[in-house]
């Protein structure tokens, strides 16, 4: 970020605009990119949920809206934006309206967090990883208002549902998160991916040292996100539509848009953590070789980089969307026992694991 | 102290997603305990016993597929059972063999439904659409053989209406030989599945004893332990004459009633293959055509004819009067499932209401009638 | 297989035939006779039966052995007052509320006796003889110049 | 104890590659509107009805379950057929039951339309001039 900063400095230095207006105008752009970039993903993300459900049961998905179903998800966007946001008697007006806001807006800083080039580092401080974790919560705290506030009982159900699962299951993130720190030795993300790299390329990623991470680190961002196996708030064949039954129009689109990027959100996070985040599988960046590393050469890695972080979470996003074609859904007290008997134990293994492994392995300890 | 927590009352309405058509369960729940369930039923009375008493024999034979629309043909068949013995009619064997072997089609494509609907309950998508495309196949073949998917009206009194043409013959065998291994990938994805076994094993436990007080037949009572199927108790049709097997389970819970349909949709391959052998090679004629369906006149007698439906017991009861009948009853299992369904319920989860009410495959035109 | 002169013993005024028994009185001591002293206890009430005959509602209770795989229609008359059997056999309960919903059977013995079908506040009772039908689609099949 | 847990990851993971089998199989479903399905000839659709075959027997008439056929006769045969698709439940009987053939039906399914009345179709004799 600072390389384009300077660059935006000495350009309007000549306009005689000071240095600190530059400081405080700058971080507009990063925002914009970072929205564009989540909405654009978010629709095609629904629009390929759809289309990879239709390909594993042997049907085509949406191909009617422009040329084979792209505009699917623009058309449903259009369609709520028209509807009539209806609000039951609710008990709270303010918190009904709330809700959608709080479930959205975190996801958006989730955003900013991911180093998805070594360049765009929007929010780049040294603990970003907890941050992440951290933020990733704050979005229930919308899904509890809505089931309270929208004076239905099943969607009090289900908030209540949603908060007790997302509380069970923030301890093996943490655990995980730590023991991946630990290997890297630095809680930034932008660090963790740099350090993944090694002379063999692909094998020095963390998913190999530390598999049983990735699969608690899996298990948990699924449960977080309400997907397939862990999808009781708004299982639909119990809680009609869970939390969010009684929202309509923009507002159900708040919840709609947050659910979906943050599903990308965290699949980028695993892929930061476990496959290299932003570094090429071969090693090398092609762009370096085309441009022959001149000012283009630089510019061509960062969108290079970025190429591969989409490439690698969206192959975690296809993982996701395949468990959730296959497995039914967990009861609530199954998914209690399954967190607190199974995954919490399992991250602390991991992370003892973990750390002998470091102590050993890397600073060949018992010379 | 006086209870502090009052439990919640709320009702899985008519219009529930996973109520498969109109039932209302009144549940109190205790957090998401049930404390107690109360079904209400009528909310899709069509009065079809009554229609019956203002409509010649010939005419009510169209409305009979319409109690238990996922198997027209065990209705029909009822229906005609009775007629036949009331009127003294005699069935070709070729329409024996016929009659069978629709039903025991019918039979597959009813409990392809249930798993659909029953795997949708509990959260995974993809079997419901494999069950649907294998169902689509059957339907395709009951298009081309009596002209309607559902609601055939093939069944008349001595036999058929039209006979089977050969190429209706190869397609289903051709469906029969595919079908196994379709039916193999259906357990592959459920049936070790953890998450399944967790929400099913010992969940609705029906014991022997509870399953006669409430008179339940079918799968749901081999699931609890007494083997009793009428094709094989007291055999109608050609059953005497085809062998074939059947299964039950002890445990009776929704797991073992989910193994013994399984078990089932086997067995029924079995008994169409060996009809369709009969069929090929018999040169009999598929109706008996003395007689006269629509001057048709039974003086006052009365009949119950009983056929073993997907969903247990289905016995027609006509008591004749002239030229309409006097009084028609339907007898149908998830008539008596529906009722069993509260003590079930007592002290499950909410979650598990869907894995319990799925397995007992009840359909409600049946229970409202 | 019905032990007859045990039965005969115990209620001398029951007429036996070959496929159904009639019983004029004591329904329910029949059925529980049925039920445990016979030989084949017949442990399932498959269904009840019954059946407007203008001044009478004929009941037939169809009761189905597991042992020897066999029914037996046991026959009655009622007016408009009934012994409940739900202490025999607990699927009777849905049974009597339909009849008592349709026909107008008071059960007595049965406490949760209600309307089976038709909402609440419904007049009259469906499956009568007596049944006006005053919906003017239905009165369609009876004028047809057969 | 090791034994379960083994059997229930092994069992996901075959869950898995069988849904993901299905991935490559042909697709089954039929794009309705361009792509119309292929019925036979039995499909019990649109009635075609012949007015000069039909001997105003009233067969048809008797046997309709939903009673949706109504018959005008006048000195020389039949006047007017009229079949009300408001009450016709495409049941057959009438096709299997008239002994001239004069009513047949056809695999026509596509019967929306907008008014209640177009949902009646009578059939007129034609005067002769």
């Amino acid at each position: 970020m600072n390389y384009l900063l300077s660059i935006f400095i000495d350009f309007f230095a000549n306009f005689g605009i000071p240095k600190e207006v530059v400081y405080i105008i700058f971080p507009i752009i990063p925002f914009c990119i970072v929205a564009a970039a989540l909405i654009l993903v978010v629709l095609v993300l629904v629009l390929v949920e759809r289309k990879i459900l239709a390909l594993f049961t042997q049907r085509k998905g949406p191909n009617r809206v422009g040329f084979c179903g792209i505009l699917q998800t623009v058309a449903d966007a259009v369609k709520l934006l028209c509807k009539e946001n209806i609000e039951p008697n609710v008990t709270d007006r303010i918190l009904f309206s709330l809700a959608p806001i709080i479930a959205f807006v975190p996801v958006m800083v989730c955003w900013g967090i991911i180093p998805f080039s070594s360049e765009f580092d929007f929010i780049s401080i040294s603990v970003s990883s907890l941050l992440f974790a951290v933020i990733a919560v704050i979005p229930v705290i919308g899904v509890i208002l809505a089931g309270y506030s929208s004076n239905n009982k099943y969607s009090l159900i289900g908030s209540v549902r949603s908060a007790v699962q997302v509380i069970s299951y923030e301890l093996p993130i943490m655990f995980v998160i730590l023991s991946v720190s630990i290997l890297a030795s630095s809680l930034n993300i932008k660090d963790i991916i740099l350090s993944q790299t090694s002379m063999y390329q692909v094998c020095g990623w963390y998913i190999f040292p530390c598999f049983l991470g990735f699969v608690i680190l899996f298990v948990s961002s699924l449960a977080e996100l309400n997907r397939c196996p862990f999808d009781l708030p708004e299982a639909e064949s119990e809680l009609v539509a869970g939390y969010n039954t009684e929202y309509s129009g923009m507002r159900f689109a708040l919840f709609f848009l947050g659910e979906y990027a943050m599903l990308f959100v965290s699949s980028a996070f695993i892929t930061a953590l476990f496959f290299g985040g932003f570094l090429s599988p071969f090693g090398f960046y092609i762009s370096e070789k085309i441009f022959n590393n001149n000012v283009l050469a630089q510019i061509g890695i960062y969108f290079e980089q970025a190429f591969w972080f989409f490439i690698k979470s969206f192959l975690i996003v296809f993982l996701i969307m395949w468990v959730r074609a296959v497995l039914p859904r967990l009861k609530s007290s199954d998914l209690l026992k399954f967190s607190w008997r199974i995954l919490l134990p399992l991250s602390i293994l991991n992370f003892i694991y973990i750390c002998l492994f470091k102590y050993i392995v890397m600073i060949g300890g018992l010379k | 102290m006086t209870n502090l927590f009052k439990t919640m009352e709320i009702n899985v309405g008519p219009q529930h997603p996973s109520t498969h058509g109109v039932l209302r369960l009144i549940l109190e729940l205790d957090g998401e305990i049930i404390k107690s369930c109360k079904p209400v039923v009528g909310y899709l009375h069509r009065g079809i016993e009554k229609m019956a008493e203002n409509r010649s024999y010939l005419q009510y034979l169209p409305i009979v597929d319409r109690i238990d629309y996922l198997g027209g043909f065990f209705n029909s068949y009822a229906y005609c059972d009775c007629i036949e013995h009331l009127a003294e009619i005699d069935v070709p064997d070729k329409a024996k063999y016929i009659r069978v072997l629709c039903m025991e089609l019918n039979r597959i494509a009813s409990h392809l439904l249930w798993l659909g609907t029953f795997m949708l309950d509990l959260g995974a998508s993809s079997p419901l659409f494999y069950c649907f495309r294998d169902r689509e196949r059957i339907l395709h073949i009951f298009e081309a053989l009596t002209g309607q998917r559902m609601m055939y009206n093939y069944f008349t009194f001595g036999g058929v209406r039209f006979d089977i043409p050969s190429d209706i013959i190869d397609k289903i065998s051709v469906f029969i030989e595919d079908m196994p291994e379709c039916i193999n990938d259906y357990e592959n994805i459920i049936t070790d599945n953890p998450i399944f076994v967790s929400r099913c094993k010992s969940k609705g436990i029906l014991t022997k004893k509870n399953a006669l007080q409430y008179s339940i037949t079918g799968p749901n009572l081999r699931a609890s332990g007494v083997n009793l199927d009428f094709r094989k108790s007291n055999p109608y049709l050609v059953y005497d004459r085809l062998n074939f097997d059947v299964s039950s389970d002890i445990s009776g819970d929704a797991f073992s009633r989910y193994k013994v349909r399984i078990f089932e949709l086997h067995s029924s391959l079995k008994i169409v293959e060996q009809c369709i052998s009969f069929i090929k090679n018999s040169s009999d004629e598929f109706l008996n055509k003395s007689v006269k369906p629509v001057m048709l006149n039974i003086d006052n007698a009365e009949y119950t004819s009983s056929v073993e439906s997907p969903r247990g017991l289905m016995s027609c009861t006509v008591m004749a009067g002239g030229k309409n009948p006097y009084r028609v009853k339907w007898r149908t299992g998830s008539y008596y499932a529906v009722q069993v369904l509260p003590e079930l319920l007592i002290n499950a989860e909410l979650a598990d209401l869907m894995a319990i009410f799925g397995s007992l495959d009840v359909i409600l035109p049946e229970v409202d009638k | 297989m019905i032990n007859t002169d045990l039965l005969k013993e115990y209620f001398p005024d029951v007429l036996v035939y070959d496929y159904y028994i009639f019983v004029e009185k004591n329904i329910v001591d029949v059925i529980s006779f049925l039920k445990t002293k016979n030989y084949v206890d017949f442990d399932v009430l498959s269904q009840i039966i019954a059946a407007d005959c203008t001044d009478f509602v004929q009941l037939t209770y169809r009761l189905y052995s597991t042992e020897n795989n066999e029914f037996l229609n046991v026959v009655t008359k009622v007016k408009d007052e009934a012994a409940s059997v739900t202490h025999l056999y607990k699927s009777a309960h849905f049974d009597e509320c339909e009849i008592h919903d349709l026909f107008g059977i008071n059960f007595v013995g049965n406490e949760k006796l209600e309307r089976l079908y038709m909402p609440e506040d419904w007049d009259g009772h469906p499956l009568l003889k007596s049944y006006d039908q005053t919906d003017e689609r239905l009165e369609w099949n009876n004028d047809q110049s057969l | 104890m090791i034994k379960k847990i083994y059997k229930s990851i092994l069992a996901i993971i075959i869950g898995h590659i069988t849904v993901l089998k299905h991935a490559f199989k042909k697709r089954v479903t039929l794009e309705y509107p361009e792509v119309k399905p292929l019925l036979n000839d039995k499909f019990r659709g649109e009635h075609l009805f012949d007015i000069n075959k039909c001997k105003a027997c009233g067969m048809c008439q008797k046997v309709c379950p939903a009673n949706a056929i109504t018959i005008i006769k006048d000195e020389n045969g039949l006047n007017e057929y009229s079949i009300d698709y408001k009450k016709c439940i495409f049941c057959g009987n009438c096709y299997y039951y008239c002994n001239f053939n004069a009513i047949m039906p056809s695999s026509n399914f596509e019967l929306a339309c907008s008014s209640k009345e177009s949902l009646v179709i009578t059939f007129k004799k034609a005067e002769e001039a």
